[in-house]
């Protein structure tokens, strides 16, 4: 019996001018997984998550979701299918506030005429959806949901971006280094989410350079390297200390049988 | 889970205990602070208060002269033009783009309007129909060029600048229709040329749909998603596009809005001379830009209220005729408008400091 | 042979009738004698140097003649040196070169004289009450080029005012004047101009203006405070429009230019000078071919010559 | 060191034993990869490559009306002086500014030059350093009040343009000094207008100074700290700032070095036409602007190469002489020069797109 | 014997419109020590030290560096007297290569005539500099050295500024969050830079929302919490886990005299 996959990358690849950003690489997310994603820096871990969800078009290679080859030029087209994205960059845009940033796109209209006819935004209920969303990630020192993000310190914005993702996704969600710039207590918020909106069927790519992280809530580890998928393991069977030694080198991956290509039947 | 995974995690203990109220910091209170706070809720109030200052200074200098109603709505009367096309430039450069050809859309749909009347004989409204179609129709291959193409919006405006003058030229062999005769034979061209006079105040119908077309963009650019999404890709085109907003749709939309305002700024310049003049207009582009500059809107996008815009091109208009009144010859106005601008952005910038 | 000689024209603007119109003349003129014309202009009034190159682009292309309007009276002169070198017949059109001898001929209107009739005109009509008159005068531009210099001082001078010095406008001394304003010789120009001017001095009663479109725009200022029939409103041009607006009271006077005829007699020169180098003489005492102009009005007052509103729609222009 | 730290680190240990090799992915050969990257490394070449592209075509429809020394050399004369001021704009543009002053500031300094030696009788040497001294001195105000006051380039230029023209008229009293006389008198005043005259090719100094201008300032841009600063300061002024380069020095600094560079196409101006005269100049921002845009500089600032400009330049200028050469008439030309104008900057975008 | 801090900053105030970020906050830097500044997201930690190198102007309060009162209006005049900061948003020009962005405002320039006269720049001893500062972090998949900063990685990113800012410091080196986008191989390179850095006698200020990192590294922590100086520990005396929960509220600080206001007697 196999399942099949949400999302199957098959050779892939990326070049800017003469950098190779991705280098052939495959990648796969089963239904319902938390698929953790690591690497150095630099090994291509962002372009390869920007290129499934249309942020980055690839040379080469193909891409399947729930099966069907897909050929999306705009994050858009992924959005559309209830794929959320947390950038590394955040993506968010500086001169507006949280709750404009957090429903850009799919904003609230006011019920009634003022909604239909005169197509009036209901700020009240977003700043309100936006506020909640924020405490629930434990980031009690945002003073004015009105700020403008740029007037948000780096942890805030991530917050924003982190709430957002998790709100609106249907399909799965792409968190790329979503605790980077987080404190403690609101990282923990994160992880708790994370498990959340497995549990409600979801899956989720998370790419961490966070070992403790990773090994917390991952159901398979995919460990990037120059580019290429280098090896997939299960968290359980491995010890951080050998992932981070495939990772950067200091260790041959395991055979092939030995990895963890697809989930373990549920 | 794997147990080093814990053990990462065990500083985190006291987590559960954290306190979960909302920050409380100092509240400021007093008149200062509280205008501080008004000035960077609504960042249009800046340019207002040096509009303010500007007619108040022209008042003491010259008196009932210029402070009566008559001279302040003959201000409105003069802006009409500049404040409608500066409404259509500001949607612009709120995405961060720039529209050249604002003078010419305007232009060659006034003449589209008088020619299809005067020329084949189509009833007036429907050719000022026409004209704002043809106003949109500018509008969208702008759009449509920046959007698509991605080319800058600075060479397709220019480009286009260039095109509807010169279609304009050859459609209209650049005649001119009369003011009596469009007032003999189909007057509705003229409709924004009809005036409300309270006492010595004239409003004209071209000034008040300059006063409403601004309410109304201040109210799509601030109540609705649309508005919302003009303003994010201004800021940041990439993240608005990453973000979820069709940024294409939305430029494309937007010029199309600006070349349909210009075409109503076509009608109004109708009213407004009288005749239909290919002519006019050649520097409607730069005097909206200024607007829009003076009034707050950053040219780089994304920053800024379109009733700044109503303010700046107000401020020129006051500068304008109170100048004028004070005896300035024209060489000498226009030096002095040259320093007055500086100086009006430079109140401006001060004020906003001081409320930062 | 005829068929292969090539004219070029070269206008301020492509903007303005008045230009067009000219243009217009010389394509017919040139298609009936057989001459390839080509035709160029600036992009706006003052526009110097698209007509440096477009005299370049005519020695480049081989060109018999070219007929020139000048945005820029002196410093177009070594260009056309230039092209008359090459064996270019060189005319100026509408607008002298400064030295006037810098062209091979010109075919222009008598600006001061144009603006002189006006003057004198309304200074007639008003007998008694031009000693009291307050006049509005609106110009072309601020960088004052010379047309409408010498427009505004012969209005002045025909109405009687000490001109100062007669190279530039506004340094006259006299009461009358309420004030000079700029109107870039268009409609919305020429409305704002007399709307800053009455806001001076509402009182204003002679109007001279540089064109006809900018006493269109300035007669729409006076009819919103509904002193359209106390003013007297006096221009330079005698297109079609103008002339039906004096039928219709709009303007009191207007100075009739020929343009088709400039045209038409420049191309005429080219032809003659490609086909056997005779050139243009000027008009008798004087040092340009003087195309002729007109007072054009309904209203005639002695002593100043003009014909009628019939008269000049037939000769109008555009 | 407390135990939970060294326990939180210890997944660490195989650190010591990575790889420490520098990454080495696949390298890419053949023909189109190499292209890529030349046009990767030189973004001038992509105008550049429009240019020749245009060039090919005029000289195919034209032959050797256009496609002659003398014909070639003719359009290098013709943009000898927007080429000139775009070098100015260049270097403004890059700070993310923008100079709408530059055809003011060129005809004050080359009146300044003339009448200094024609009113004033003072040696031609000294009149010419005075007008380079005071082009300098507009783009010092100019930058002063960009980097100190912190007002948005657009208004200052703009109110600059204003100011320096009205005085240009009102000091100059639109007096035209006259070819013949500079030549008799202060011939130096024309230096640039003297000619290398090889075979039917003529080549200006002003047409030389200018391709020397661009070589000069391409090395400064590239190869001096000065030069980086400038592209740091457009790129992100913030960040330029904070990472320790002297924001306003370089600010102020650029816009005098626009000054004086524009006094020198005044210079320049005076061998072109003759003589000095002050009306000319009026679309040299715009037409200078346009070079620049044509030639990939983005008027966001920080990105672009300068020789971009002299491309862009010569670009507009084929374009002009060859719709000319061809038979267009004005509005025809005006209208495909628009045409023309946004497909070579389509071509270039498609250019470096497929280079991407 | 009282040792004189580094930097004596008292009674800082910061607002922003009418969000407040630094309420009166405190902060002594003493030389040769790391100083960890924790908090969480938005208790003001970049406010507070950016108020200290003049990229954020105080509205009230007294800042000293050995012992005299500053008043920097720009990070320059921070910047002239040898102190280097690391921003949290990393404050690089996105256009311009590694190369260009390390050597902002202190070029090399080419020996000989070519430099003094030509004021030539020597791009290749910048390169190769950069090239090893980078290689020393690890961060080795940067495959060109001309690569605009805006191409590069999120991780590589924050290797330049902190390259930039060890190579250069003389008084103190202020770093915000330097390792947030790194690897685990690279992140463990900063923190033995750090300690080098420290071994030549050059102060550091660490801001980090990394536990076992700040204790690893730091002689004293400074805890900030809702704009100000909350408590000031030393890690050798209280756990991780105290440490977060009085950063955290949970936990109330020991009183003044069981801090460590002063490093101890070194
Ligand atoms: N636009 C671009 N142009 C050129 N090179 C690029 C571009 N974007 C990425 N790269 C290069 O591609 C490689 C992979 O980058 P990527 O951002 O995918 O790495 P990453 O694994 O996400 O690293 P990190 O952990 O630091 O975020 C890097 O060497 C980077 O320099
Ligand atoms: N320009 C600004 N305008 C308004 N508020 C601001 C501005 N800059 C910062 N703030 C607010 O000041 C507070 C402190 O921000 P700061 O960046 O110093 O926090 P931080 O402790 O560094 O947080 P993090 O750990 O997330 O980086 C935050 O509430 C933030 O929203
Ligand atoms: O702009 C000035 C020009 O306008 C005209 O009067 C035509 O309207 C011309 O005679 C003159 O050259
Ligand atoms: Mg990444
Ligand atoms: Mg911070």
């Amino acid at each position: 019996m196999t399942i099949q996959p949400i999302v199957q990358g098959r050779g892939i690849v990326k070049r800017y001018g003469h950098v190779t950003a991705i280098d052939h690489a495959d990648f796969d997310l089963y239904p319902g997984e938390v698929l953790a994603v690591i690497g150095d820096n630099g090994a291509g871990k962002s372009s390869i998550v920007k290129s499934i969800c249309g942020a980055v078009i690839p040379d080469e290679g193909e891409i399947k979701i729930e099966g069907k080859p897909v050929h999306f030029t705009s994050p858009l087209d992924a959005r559309e299918q209830g794929i959320e994205i947390v950038y590394q960059q955040l993506a968010l845009s500086p001169a507006l506030s949280i709750a404009d940033n957090m429903f850009a796109g799919r904003e609230l209209l006011k019920p009634g005429i003022r909604g239909s006819l005169f197509r009036q935004l209901d700020k009240k209920r977003m700043e309100d959806f936006a506020r909640e969303k924020l405490t629930e990630l434990g980031l009690m020192t945002v003073q004015s949901i009105n700020q403008a993000v740029e007037t948000l310190s780096g942890g805030q914005r991530q917050g924003v971006a982190v709430a957002r993702a998790a709100a609106f996704a249907k399909k799965f969600i792409i968190m790329d280094e979503p605790t980077a710039a987080l404190g403690v207590k609101e990282s923990r918020r994160v992880l708790e989410l994370i498990q959340d909106v497995r549990s409600k069927g979801i899956p989720i790519i998370l790419i961490s350079h966070n070992m403790p992280h990773v090994f917390e809530v991952a159901d398979r580890v995919h460990i990037h390297r120059l580019g290429k998928r280098h090896a997939v393991m299960d968290p359980k069977s491995i010890s951080m200390s050998d992932a981070v030694a495939i990772m950067t080198g200091a260790m041959e991956p395991p055979p092939v049988e030995q990895q963890q290509l697809t989930p373990k039947a549920a | 889970m794997s147990e080093t995974a814990s053990k990462g995690q065990d500083y985190e203990s006291s987590l559960s205990k954290a306190t979960a109220s909302v920050a409380a910091f100092e509240k400021r209170k007093g008149l200062v602070p509280q205008i501080q706070s008004a000035l960077h809720a609504t960042p249009a109030l800046v340019p207002l208060v040096v509009l303010v200052l500007s007619i108040v200074t022209f008042g003491v200098l010259l008196g009932s002269k210029f402070f009566s109603p008559f001279a302040l709505t003959l201000i409105l009367q003069q802006v009409q033009i500049v404040g409608i096309v500066a409404a259509a430039q500001s949607l612009v450069i709120l995405t961060a783009g720039i529209d050249l050809s604002v003078g010419a859309i305007m232009v060659l749909s006034s003449v589209v309007m008088g020619q299809f009347t005067f020329r084949y004989g189509i009833p007036a409204p429907i050719s000022i129909m026409a004209g704002l179609m043809c106003g949109t129709l500018m509008g969208f291959i702008n759009g449509w060029l920046v959007a698509k193409i991605k080319l800058p919006p600075f060479i397709v405006t220019l480009g286009m600048w260039q095109i509807v003058l010169a279609t304009n030229f050859l459609y209209s062999a650049n005649e001119t229709i009369r003011s009596q005769d469009i007032e003999a034979e189909a007057p509705m061209l003229q409709f924004f040329g009809n005036v409300i006079q309270v006492g010595s105040a004239r409003l004209t119908f071209g000034a008040l749909f300059m006063l409403l077309l601004f309410v109304l963009l201040a109210y799509i650019l601030n109540q609705t998603a649309w508005g919302r999404h003009v303003y994010a890709v201004g800021d940041d085109k990439e993240a608005a596009e990453l973000s979820g907003i069709k940024t294409n749709k939305v430029i494309i939309t937007v010029y199309m809005a600006s070349g349909l305002i210009c075409a109503f700024a076509g009608w109004a310049l109708i009213g407004r001379i009288g005749s239909v003049s290919p002519t006019s207009g050649q520097l409607a582009n730069i005097e909206s830009i200024t607007a829009v500059v003076i009034g707050g809107i950053s040219l780089f996008g994304g920053r800024g209220a379109v009733m700044g815009s109503l303010f700046g091109a107000l401020i020129v208009g006051v500068f304008t005729l109170g100048l004028r009144l004070l005896g300035a010859d024209a060489q000498w106005t226009y030096l002095l408008i040259g320093v007055l601008i500086i100086s009006a952005v430079a109140v401006d910038q001060w004020i906003r400091k001081a409320s930062a | 042979e005829a068929h292969n000689t090539t004219a070029c024209l070269i206008t301020k603007t492509d903007t303005n009738p008045f230009f067009v119109k000219m243009k217009e003349g010389a394509t017919a003129k040139a298609e009936e004698l057989g001459i390839t014309l080509k035709t160029f202009a600036g992009r706006i009034d003052g526009d110097h140097q698209t007509q440096v190159q477009a005299i370049e682009t005519c020695i480049a292309d081989g060109a018999s003649g070219i007929l020139l309007t000048a945005s820029d009276t002196g410093s177009i002169v070594p260009a056309v040196q230039q092209a008359r070198d090459q064996g270019i017949l060189v005319i100026a059109l509408d607008t002298p070169l400064n030295p006037i001898d810098a062209a091979d001929a010109t075919f222009a209107t008598d600006n001061f004289l144009a603006g002189e009739l006006i003057g004198q005109w309304a200074a007639a009509t008003l007998g008694e009450d031009a000693a009291d008159a307050k006049i509005a005068m609106l110009d072309l531009g601020v960088s004052q080029p010379t047309v409408g210099v010498l427009r505004d001082q012969g209005f002045l001078q025909g109405f009687g005012i000490d001109l100062g010095d007669p190279n530039k406008w506004g340094d006259e001394e006299d009461d009358r004047i309420v004030g000079n304003d700029v109107t870039a010789g268009n409609e919305e120009g020429g409305r704002r101009a007399m709307e800053n001017l009455l806001a001076l001095d509402p009182m204003i009663n002679v109007v001279y203006t540089i064109n006809e479109p900018a006493a269109a725009g300035a007669y729409e200022a006076l009819r919103a405070i509904g002193r359209e029939n106390d003013v007297l409103i006096v221009s330079v041009d005698g297109g079609c429009p103008g002339i039906a607006n004096i039928a219709d009271g709009v303007i009191g006077a207007t100075s009739q230019q020929y343009p088709m005829l400039m045209a038409s007699k420049g191309i005429e020169a080219i032809a003659a000078y490609a086909k056997d180098g005779t050139k243009p003489e000027p008009t008798e005492g004087k040092d340009f071919f003087d195309t002729g102009v007109n007072l054009v009005t309904d209203k005639p007052v002695d002593g100043v010559e003009s014909i009628s509103v019939q008269e000049g729609t037939d000769r109008c222009w555009g």
